[in-house]
């Protein structure tokens, strides 16, 4: 806890908050990019290199940009006519602080009684990947097939349209 | 090798040289300091060295189409880089009027500070590293996939089509090889059994007689090369995959509506990049900072990583020099048919390498498959319509 | 949480990621843009992760690496759930030439 | 096989490269301050003005018929015919350009000025180091710098300038023959009346 933190949290946050709320979708965009860099940021801060370089490469580099492409693609760069907002944006809003206000609730209450570890963990990336084809073998397997359906879902859904008009 | 005291001082001049002026702090400043110091070190060295590298482009260029290229400002035309560097110093900034203003000056700042990271987790030499990261390929991955975003705020925020068009290319570009580029470093990896580039190099620095252990003499090693280098060429938009800067068709791609310093930035990220790259090729397949004979070992080790680096830069000059620009649909079909195929291929074969054992069995196996599917999958690649006349799937 | 979160590091960290999770649930239900719910999501699916990875470094086993596994799994899940959900996007606004959801109020395209 | 091209592309530009350090007369290039190619007679960069004798303004062969103003596409000539005249070439009294300015910005080296001449007074000059600092007029030349002597065409243009010589010599000539045939009708007219009589023009 330290100066370090209250800056990451504040640019994650702002980030967010950013891509909440702003009206152009490039932006929103961008702005959810800070707040993944934020996010990263945030796990190199707790010792976990391995998931923060992965959080950069996978949410920047690909998320981020598939976002952008898909705003490009569906002509979302212009500005909407009508409002960004939901007509049931209040309900949406209260929701939202009542789920926030339960879990800062539950976090706030549940987290004074347990122990905590505060030594830095010495885990390697080399563990990583012991555990990744050790214990964990059969959910990357799964993953690895899951992302493959997904690409060739994603492809197939994009493409499909066209294909059959012709 | 048993070298004289001053060799080993040269080669660790940097090192000490450091930690004399280091010394002159109170203990508890030293650290941040020497980190400091090394920071500096990096921001000075890479674009002096882009600023060398550009004058000696233009000259090589040149000399390779029978021109002499810049010879007018100093000896040489050696002070070009700084009459260019004061060109573009005092050059009206322009803005387009119906541009995103804060993206616009943003995206080559988030440009250069992305591909600066990148330097933190090369060695450089003995015992030059400025973080050895544990996860330091991956650190090096992540810092140059988040140029992807720069480029398309480029792109994005000039208001311009051919911005866009070249930004999205280069992303579409970007993204396609980067594959490619990871999967090709993902067999050094699983040999070197680590992701920290300093233990890569380590691996890679014994001798069997006078001959080197660096991958790119082997099978899946030089296969893995050839597609880093493929995939680090179209990863740096340079020719011959220099489609996103197309200036016959896009006048400058994503930097064409960038003037004075910020079109500056955009040119020494992109050297630094290619700095980057090329000195991750160097660490992955060419032994980093290790001499290519084991009686050249007296030389300092900065000397080999920078003159090695120099070399892939002169191969990314001569190819720049020799071959025309691809065409987009051929350079997404060559990444997608042909690169990640046999990348992927090349994979399997590395880990036949690893389990084979010692012997030369494994050589024999590897290469035949190698080099069997390479004239295979090319000869089909080159039959089929790929790198034909383009056909219109949509067009009416 | 300033008060709370200069005991118990692991606090901060979990009421930041309750925060985020808000924004993300806010974006998705409050926005009219189909990309913007899907970039709630992705916020939510972050703010787990960054649970999971406090939860890993503050608990009491963090050599079993259960928790970073588990943000691990679920950023390659969510980089497939982005590629799926924008191809869907992409799908709909061929169909109705809209990503407005207000907009896409009906079943046959 | 796949990449043969590219080596054999990357062979020829190595061999370019080191070509080019051993052999000169790969370089194709001319220093252009230091070296300069010699120009060519058919070269033809910008117009200028031809004038016989040692005195310019009194030797320019223009006499202002602003035909080439007319003619000029881009219409870059400005001419105002003089008030008064002077004796041209063969010593008929002509109108003068009181001012002949070429805007060489403008000017799209056409020659259609020289071909519609009809006095041999404009020609294509070879000089092409025009480039000057001045924004502001530095480009608009006026008759004092766009005169150039008959030598100096000569110089550039050999053999087109003898034909030009050839043809005024041949219109002077004409000329000076109308003019002694004249004389002489007149000296035989003036013999039947007075005797002696002083030739007209004369002078050669």
């Amino acid at each position: 806890m330290n100066v370090v933190f209250y800056l990451l949290a504040a640019i994650t946050l702002a980030g967010g908050l950013a891509a909440v709320l702003l009206k152009h979708l490039v932006h929103c965009a961008l702005a959810t990019t800070v707040a993944f860099a934020g996010l990263a940021l945030l796990f190199l801060q707790l010792d976990a290199q391995f998931a923060g370089f992965a959080q950069i490469l996978v949410y920047i580099g690909a998320v981020a940009i598939l976002i952008v492409f898909t705003i490009l693609l569906t002509r979302g760069s212009e500005l909407p006519k009508g409002g960004v907002f939901s007509r049931t944006w209040f309900v949406g809003l209260v929701i939202a602080a009542g789920v926030f206000a339960v879990l800062a609730w539950a976090v706030l209450e549940s987290v004074r009684g347990i122990p905590q570890q505060t030594a830095v963990p010495a885990v390697t990336v080399h563990d990583i990947g012991n555990a990744l084809v050790g214990r964990y073998v059969l959910p990357l397997e799964i993953v690895g097939l899951l992302l493959t359906a997904a690409t060739i879902g994603a492809v197939i859904v994009a493409m499909h349209e066209k294909e059959r008009r012709q | 090798m048993a070298t004289s005291p001053f060799f080993t001082d040269l080669d660790q001049i940097f090192i000490i040289l450091r930690d004399w002026l280091v010394g002159f702090l109170p203990a508890s400043w030293r650290p941040a300091a020497c980190v400091v110091l090394e920071v500096i070190i990096i921001i000075c060295v890479f674009p002096g060295l882009f600023a060398l590298t550009t004058v000696f482009e233009r000259k090589g260029l040149g000399r390779m189409q029978n021109r002499l290229g810049p010879n007018r400002v100093g000896p040489y035309g050696l002070f070009q880089p700084i009459a260019d560097g004061i060109k573009a110093l005092i050059k009206e900034d322009i803005v387009p009027f119906s541009a995103n203003a804060v993206v616009h000056f943003l995206a080559p700042l988030s440009l250069v500070v992305a591909v600066f990271m990148e330097f933190a987790v090369l060695p450089m030499g003995r015992n030059m590293v400025l973080v050895d990261l544990d996860a330091g390929l991956l650190f090096f991955f992540s810092m140059s996939v988040s140029t992807e975003l720069s480029v398309f705020m480029a792109g994005w925020s000039s208001r311009n089509k051919y911005s866009l068009l070249g930004a999205m290319r280069a992303v579409a570009q970007m993204i396609s090889y980067e594959v490619v580029l990871l999967l090709s470093s993902v067999s050094v990896v699983m040999i070197a059994g680590s992701l920290s580039l300093s233990t890569i190099v380590a691996a890679q620095s014994s001798y069997s007689g006078i001959f080197p252990h660096w991958y790119i003499f082997t099978p899946w090693g030089l296969a893995g090369f050839v597609m880093y280098a493929i995939a680090a060429t179209a990863e740096t938009n340079r020719s011959p995959f220099d489609l996103p800067e197309g200036e016959s068709e896009l006048v400058a791609g994503y930097h064409t509506e960038y003037s004075g310093f910020k079109f500056a930035l955009f040119f020494l990220g992109e050297y630094l990049a290619m700095f980057s790259i090329s000195g991750l090729g160097t660490t992955l397949f060419l032994g980093g900072w290790s001499a290519p004979l084991s009686f050249l070992t007296f030389i300092p080790s900065w000397i080999w990583f920078f003159s090695k680096v120099m070399l892939s830069i002169f191969v990314f000059i001569w190819m720049r020099g020799t071959l025309p620009r691809l065409r987009q649909d051929q350079l997404m079909n060559f990444a997608w048919k042909f690169c990640l195929p046999y990348t992927l291929l090349n994979l399997i074969v590395t880990a036949f390498w690893h389990f084979m054992g010692e012997g030369w069995m494994r050589w024999v196996v590897c290469t035949a498959i190698l080099a069997a599917i390479y004239v295979f999958m090319g000869r089909v690649e080159m039959r089929s319509e790929h790198f034909g006349p383009r056909r219109y799937r949509y067009a009416e | 949480m300033t008060s709370m979160g200069m005991t118990t590091p692991l606090a901060g960290y979990l009421l930041v990621a309750a925060l985020l999770f808000a924004i993300g649930l806010a974006g998705a239900l409050v926005r009219r843009n189909a990309i913007l719910v899907l970039i709630g999501i992705e916020l939510m699916l972050n703010a787990a992760n960054l649970n999971l990875i406090a939860f890993w470094r503050f608990g009491p086993h963090p050599e079993a690496l259960t928790g970073m596994m588990f943000a691990l799994f679920s950023i390659a899940v969510a980089a497939a759930e982005a590629a799926v959900g924008l191809g869907l996007v992409i799908a709909i606004h061929r169909q109705t030439n809209t990503t407005e959801l207000d907009k896409i109020d009906r079943m046959k395209g | 096989m796949l990449g043969e091209g590219i080596l054999k592309g990357m062979a020829e530009t190595a061999r370019n490269f080191f070509g080019s350090y051993v052999s000169k007369e790969r370089l194709t290039t001319v220093e252009y301050p230091e070296e300069r190619i010699p120009t060519v007679e058919a070269a033809r960069v910008f117009p200028f003005l031809v004038y016989d004798g040692a005195d310019w303004e009194a030797g320019l062969r223009c006499v202002a018929c602003q035909i080439c103003e007319k003619e000029c596409p881009p219409k870059c000539i400005y001419i105002d015919k003089s008030k008064d005249k002077k004796p041209d070439y063969v010593g008929k009294q002509q109108f003068y350009p009181a001012r002949f300015d070429i805007d060489i910005s403008v000017c799209m080296s056409c020659q259609i000025c020289v071909e519609v001449c009809p006095f041999e007074a404009i020609k294509m000059d070879t000089e092409y180091e025009l480039a000057t600092d001045d924004r502001f007029g530095g480009l608009l030349y006026d008759r004092k710098q766009l005169a150039r002597s008959n030598e100096y065409y000569h110089s550039i243009h050999p053999t087109e300038a003898s034909e030009v010589d050839a043809r005024l010599g041949e219109e002077k000539a004409k000329v000076e023959a109308k003019a002694r045939a004249a004389a002489e009708a007149a000296a035989a007219k003036a013999a039947a009346a007075v005797p002696p009589a002083p030739t007209i023009g004369g002078g050669s």
